[in-house]
């Protein structure tokens, strides 16, 4: 992979992912719960908690790994080159944000969480002032999900966990391309009254800020790993299949873009990577910005040009690379893709 | 269209309007998928029965003779009412074929079928090894008698399973050039020996299939020209199957679908110069578009276009830029498999940008066009024989 | 050239135009105006005024052609194959204002302008209310010129004849790559008073809007030409130059595109040919905005394209290659380019 | 840069910035033009006195050593103070190559110099039949006792017409392949028998020459390696002069550039949400060549990368991509010859985006590069070699 610090932890990290996720189904368990509600497995989730994944933002005075953001990326770039479906990014975030920041009562929250018992998942979208609270386009907000929902400002600042589906919290999902879903959640206020307030604060508003990067981080690097490896199947396939009695992989015109499209892969995930470094800087929010902005991009150009690399056959459900861009297409539009990241950048 | 439309031809234009107002099935308006066969045939029979389901065909076969303006209006106007896409393997295809190549009795068969829709037509073409390389093809057929006896495999025939007839290249014999030996022959797919299975695209629906033929024996009557000259037929009208390969009606139909999620004002796309200017891109590439249509299919009336290879590049990635344009616009919404709904009915969200995918891979890849514009149009040297 | 309506009349034009811009020099001349002052040969001029050229879009009854806006770009389209450097543009759409709706003051200035006596060009760009008046970026406006500036709205529309230079309308020029110039000219009230007006009202303004548009009409077409004719002189150099042994244009990777470059030349000139189709209804504005956009862009896509194709002597100077871009640089950006005018037609 | 700054990293920035502020002639500040080595040269030395004119050489030869990060402070610091661009011939190529493949006696003839700015260097490999196609170059050398007799011409030499010194690669003999009986010569450009002529560049500056060689005679004591092993020479260091020329550098300066001009008020660019995309689209680009840049250089620190072929790539359409931008933000000022004035200086407006045509022309073409990235990084197989 070519990064030029990458420890032998984070090898370790990135094999056994690698392993877990083919091990545990690979890409045709990615192609089996699309039609699945939740779209993942719950023996897969609890699997993933006893590996001590959902710690792994989480300090080890907390009984995390503490291994800190490059280690999500790592792990994320990892499972996602077989699409792993389980909703990684923002359990782990909500990992690191109540171990950061969470009040007392929400140490049974994470505890929970980090051993796979509640799916715990931030909100990113901060919810306006006024109830009933709306909140659109939460991802993987599957029916028993815990939502942290944060609302107000500074001291005001102020984080429910609030599971939704009775009276007080409606929740509406509906089903994305790759078969993980997207909530519009409505909290009353009663609700929000009744439920257990995890954090508050200036400082709790920081830890969140910082969660809520730590997701645009993570779905970049998984947006990296789901498109080097798609690149990689449609080299692979660029070198079997033939017409013109010639591998299609010698067509000059088709190196050329094949080329391209690993630039744009290599770029973004050297992207990520420094964005990780910049984590604990004032750069960090714009950083993070800047790599779900380019990796959202590159990972729909290069899943578009690796299914007309296939051909017909990548036009076909049947075929895995399919599953790459439908996948991308998800990934990339969380919390804003590359447009709404670049208006965002330049405000920052 | 820009240019100034004649008073024929904007009475045209309001007939056309009124007409799919008052006609088109309100099940069938803004689909936000291309329906089966089966659902869009009664629909197909009526547009028939008014006497608009061929406009680029002769009168005496059922056509409209439509100029191409009359056609662009009718595409603008079906787009415009949310008309649904139809089978046109038979009205874009294998009719004109017939029409040029077919023995008067073939016409009399298979020709007024076509324009009543009662016979739906597929194309067997591509097989698993020979897609951009059509003429490696291997689906042989073997001379019994009056018969041809057919076994292969053919693969990506647009909705195959639904199709009464199939229209296909088989080998009868090796000649000194692959494109030797290869027969044009119409195939009834009730015929023994025949099995379909279908192939689901990535936008979900089962729009192609794979049919496998095992000792199917068609009658001699049903060679189209020559035994052994089919290649000569498949390709005796590449410069009318460019123009409707490359016709302006997708682009059309997607720029509409944009035009609908942007005013909705969930997506905040209208009073954003950033997409300001997406959206006049979109607007015209789109006309830039059909300009290059009319340009191209007014010439080829006159005596044939010079220069018509790049339509099909051009319609195709059309569309494509209007459907990033349209995911771009839904924003976090644009994963969402489902169609949105709003006052003006249904929002396509995914369904035609994944589809879609397809427009440049099917009917020669745009690679293949690419290569084709250069050392035929340009004149650039073909690969390979440069060699010293 | 495969323009489908393409009548013997416009051939024959097309075909002297191309003649005599050849035989006036062709790219020799445009290369050594580049550094002179005016960048255009007075002598050029007159022979084109000779030819009639200036009355192309100006009616019979008025001594002119009448031939129309697609006449005008047929001119263009051939004249721009070698780069004509004289302010065609301006003075052909300056006559056909002129002979619209001008005063009777106006006739004498249009018979200069016919006859090659006197300079003429229209400044796009609608002066704002206050004096003294502020006119940047106006293209061709030589010394001695006559510009016809406009002010004002409906019934207040007003254009006078300035002849910048005096006390009264200071001028200052900057040179462009291609040789040409834009000039901001600044006319002082007691000029405008004293000069002549050579028409006004309502009818004026719309005969205004309608030579406005044909100026980007005409741009579009001239674009279209110099696009084309760079992409041919491309395509030669690749059918000749030999690395690895072979010719530069057997290398797929050059062909798609060099076939890329060809779509974009035709397309462009199809939405020009289409745009004067509709230059006498309501989408007037509409299509010439777009025409615009697209040639623009698209001519400095293919330039660019083109002196890629050439490698390094494309890089130099002494090749006739980047005479192309640096005028596709200077003719694009004319009453706006790509941008501007997608801004302008989404307010059409 | 993103990452976060070691304190020692920090320093060093503030004390680029600072000497930088304090040192650089005003009238070498924000040029909107590459000065020429005669303009340019007691800069150069300047900086050389500092300490800071070989960030990447060993210390033994006079450079700084400077790791990664400190050679990314100092472009984004040279490119924020606007720091003229400097002739580089000498420091990124045949310095490296001498310190890796030259006698002890070369290296202490030509290195110091190099270091102090007294030796102006010129590559002579492009010949007017030997672009892409290197390896078929044709000026020879004949060895006649102890020197080595040229004759020949070579082309697109950057400065060659300032310049005191080539090396060059000539052909002493035809080998088996055409790499081989490729000398590498050091060409002292005072030798009787040499003619040079400027090429004028589309940017309209004299940055090129030909230079053409008569019976030029060298000791063969100036041969670099072995007589016929040139070819080994001038790729030995092809990893650390891809860092060279995908270095972050130049982008950083048209970056700057373009944020001056986007501040001018007369573009309106910054409260226009269609360019703050594109002003956003420039940084993030420039961020990501910046990262690919560290990532690599500290690979190659550690023994190597792997995979570099990229960035040469990358940095070169970032650049021609942020001066597109500039371009559009410039609008109908976007063709001016010269450069704008305001309160902040000069502003470029054509010069650079010019100038860059070459940069994905130079340095082995963007299109070579990417033929060699499919085949030696993708694995794709060689083009013309896999037909069956």
């Amino acid at each position: 992979m070519n990064i030029s610090d990458m420890t032998d932890e984070m090898r370790l990290i990135a094999d056994s992912a690698f392993e877990f996720t083919t091990g545990s189904g690979g890409l045709a368990r990615a192609r089996a719960v699309r039609d699945k509600w939740p779209h993942f497995d719950k023996e897969t989730w609890e699997q993933i908690a006893d590996l001590g994944w959902l710690g792994v933002a989480v300090p080890e005075k907390s009984q995390g790994l503490g291994l800190g953001v490059r280690a999500v990326c790592t792990l994320l770039e990892s499972v996602s080159r077989k699409l792993l479906p389980e909703p990684l990014v923002p359990a782990l975030a909500s990992a690191a944000f109540l171990a950061d920041a969470g009040a007392a009562e929400a140490r049974g929250l994470l505890a929970d969480l980090m051993e796979g018992r509640k799916l715990v998942v931030m909100c990113a979208a901060r919810a306006s002032g006024s109830f009933p609270l709306r909140l659109a386009n939460v991802p993987d907000c599957h029916s028993g999900a815990t939502v942290l929902v944060a609302q107000g400002e500074g001291n005001q600042f102020d984080v429910r966990a609030i599971v939704p589906g009775g009276d007080g919290c409606a929740i509406r999902s509906a089903a994305c391309v790759d078969g993980s879903t997207l909530s519009e959640i409505v909290v009353q206020q009663q609700e929000w009254s009744r439920a257990v307030r995890v954090a508050a604060g200036m400082q709790a508003q920081q830890a969140w800020e910082k969660a809520c990067d730590m997701m645009l981080l993570g779905d970049s690097a998984y947006l990296v790993g789901l498109m080097d490896a798609a690149l990689q199947m449609a080299i692979d396939y660029m070198k079997m299949r033939k017409q013109f009695n010639t591998p299609i992989g010698a067509f000059q015109a088709l190196q050329h873009r094949a080329a391209t499209a690993h630039i744009d892969v290599v770029a973004s995930r050297a992207l990520v990577v420094e964005a990780c470094r910049a984590f604990d800087t004032p750069s960090r929010a714009r950083a993070a910005c800047a790599a779900k902005a380019r990796a959202s991009a590159a990972a729909l150009r290069v899943t578009k040009e690796c299914i007309q690399f296939h051909g017909a056959i990548g036009f076909a459900d049947e075929h895995d690379i399919g599953l790459f861009l439908r996948r991308a297409m998800a990934v990339a539009s969380r919390q804003g893709g590359e447009m709404a990241q670049k208006l965002r950048y330049g405000a920052l | 269209m820009l240019r100034q439309e004649s008073e024929a031809d904007a009475r045209f234009r309001r007939e056309v309007a009124g007409w799919l107002q008052a006609n088109i099935p309100d099940h069938l308006r803004h689909l936000t998928f291309r329906p089966s066969p089966m659902e869009a045939m009664d629909w197909y029979r009526k547009l028939s029965a008014q006497g608009w389901i061929a406009p680029h065909w002769p009168r005496v076969y059922g056509g409209m003779e439509a100029t191409p303006v009359q056609q662009v209006i009718l595409m603008e106007e079906m787009a415009r009412a949310g008309a649904p896409d139809l089978p046109t393997q038979g009205l874009n295809h294998i009719g004109p074929i017939l029409i040029k190549c077919g023995t008067p009795q073939q016409r009399e068969r298979y020709l007024p079928a076509i324009i009543k829709g009662d016979a739906i037509w597929c194309q067997g073409y591509s097989e698993p090894g020979a897609g951009s390389d059509l003429a490696s093809l291997r689906t042989r057929a073997q001379i019994s008698g009056n018969e041809l006896v057919i076994n292969g495999h053919k693969i990506w025939t647009t909705w195959g399973q639904h199709a009464d007839w199939m229209f296909a290249l088989v080998r009868t014999s090796e000649g000194e050039t692959r494109q030797q030996g290869i027969t044009f022959v119409l195939i009834d797919l009730k015929t023994p020996g025949i099995t379909r299975r279908p192939i689901t695209t990535i936008a979900g629906d089962d729009e192609f299939c794979e049919v496998f033929f095992d000792d199917v024996t068609v009658p001699l009557e049903n060679v189209v020209g020559e035994i052994g000259q089919g290649w000569a037929v498949a390709t005796a009208l590449l410069g009318e199957e460019r123009l409707r390969i490359g016709s302006p009606a997708i682009a059309l139909r997607a720029l509409v679908r944009l035009h609908r999620l942007a005013a909705d004002s969930r997506f905040r796309a209208v009073d954003n110069p950033y997409f300001q200017e997406k959206l006049a891109h979109a607007e015209i590439e789109t006309e830039a578009l059909i300009a290059s249509y009319l340009n191209v299919a007014e010439a080829e009336q006159q005596g044939g276009a010079t220069d018509s290879s790049y339509l099909k590049i051009l319609a195709t990635e059309t569309v494509q830029t209007i459907l990033d344009i349209q995911q771009q616009i839904a924003g976090e919404a644009s994963p969402l498999r489902d169609p949105l709904h709003n006052d003006a009915g249904r929002l396509d969200i995914t369904e035609m940008f994944l589809q879609s995918r397809r427009l440049t891979i099917y009917g020669g890849t745009n690679e293949v066009q690419r290569t084709i514009i250069a050392t035929k149009v340009l004149g650039l040297p073909v690969a390979g024989r440069g060699k010293a």
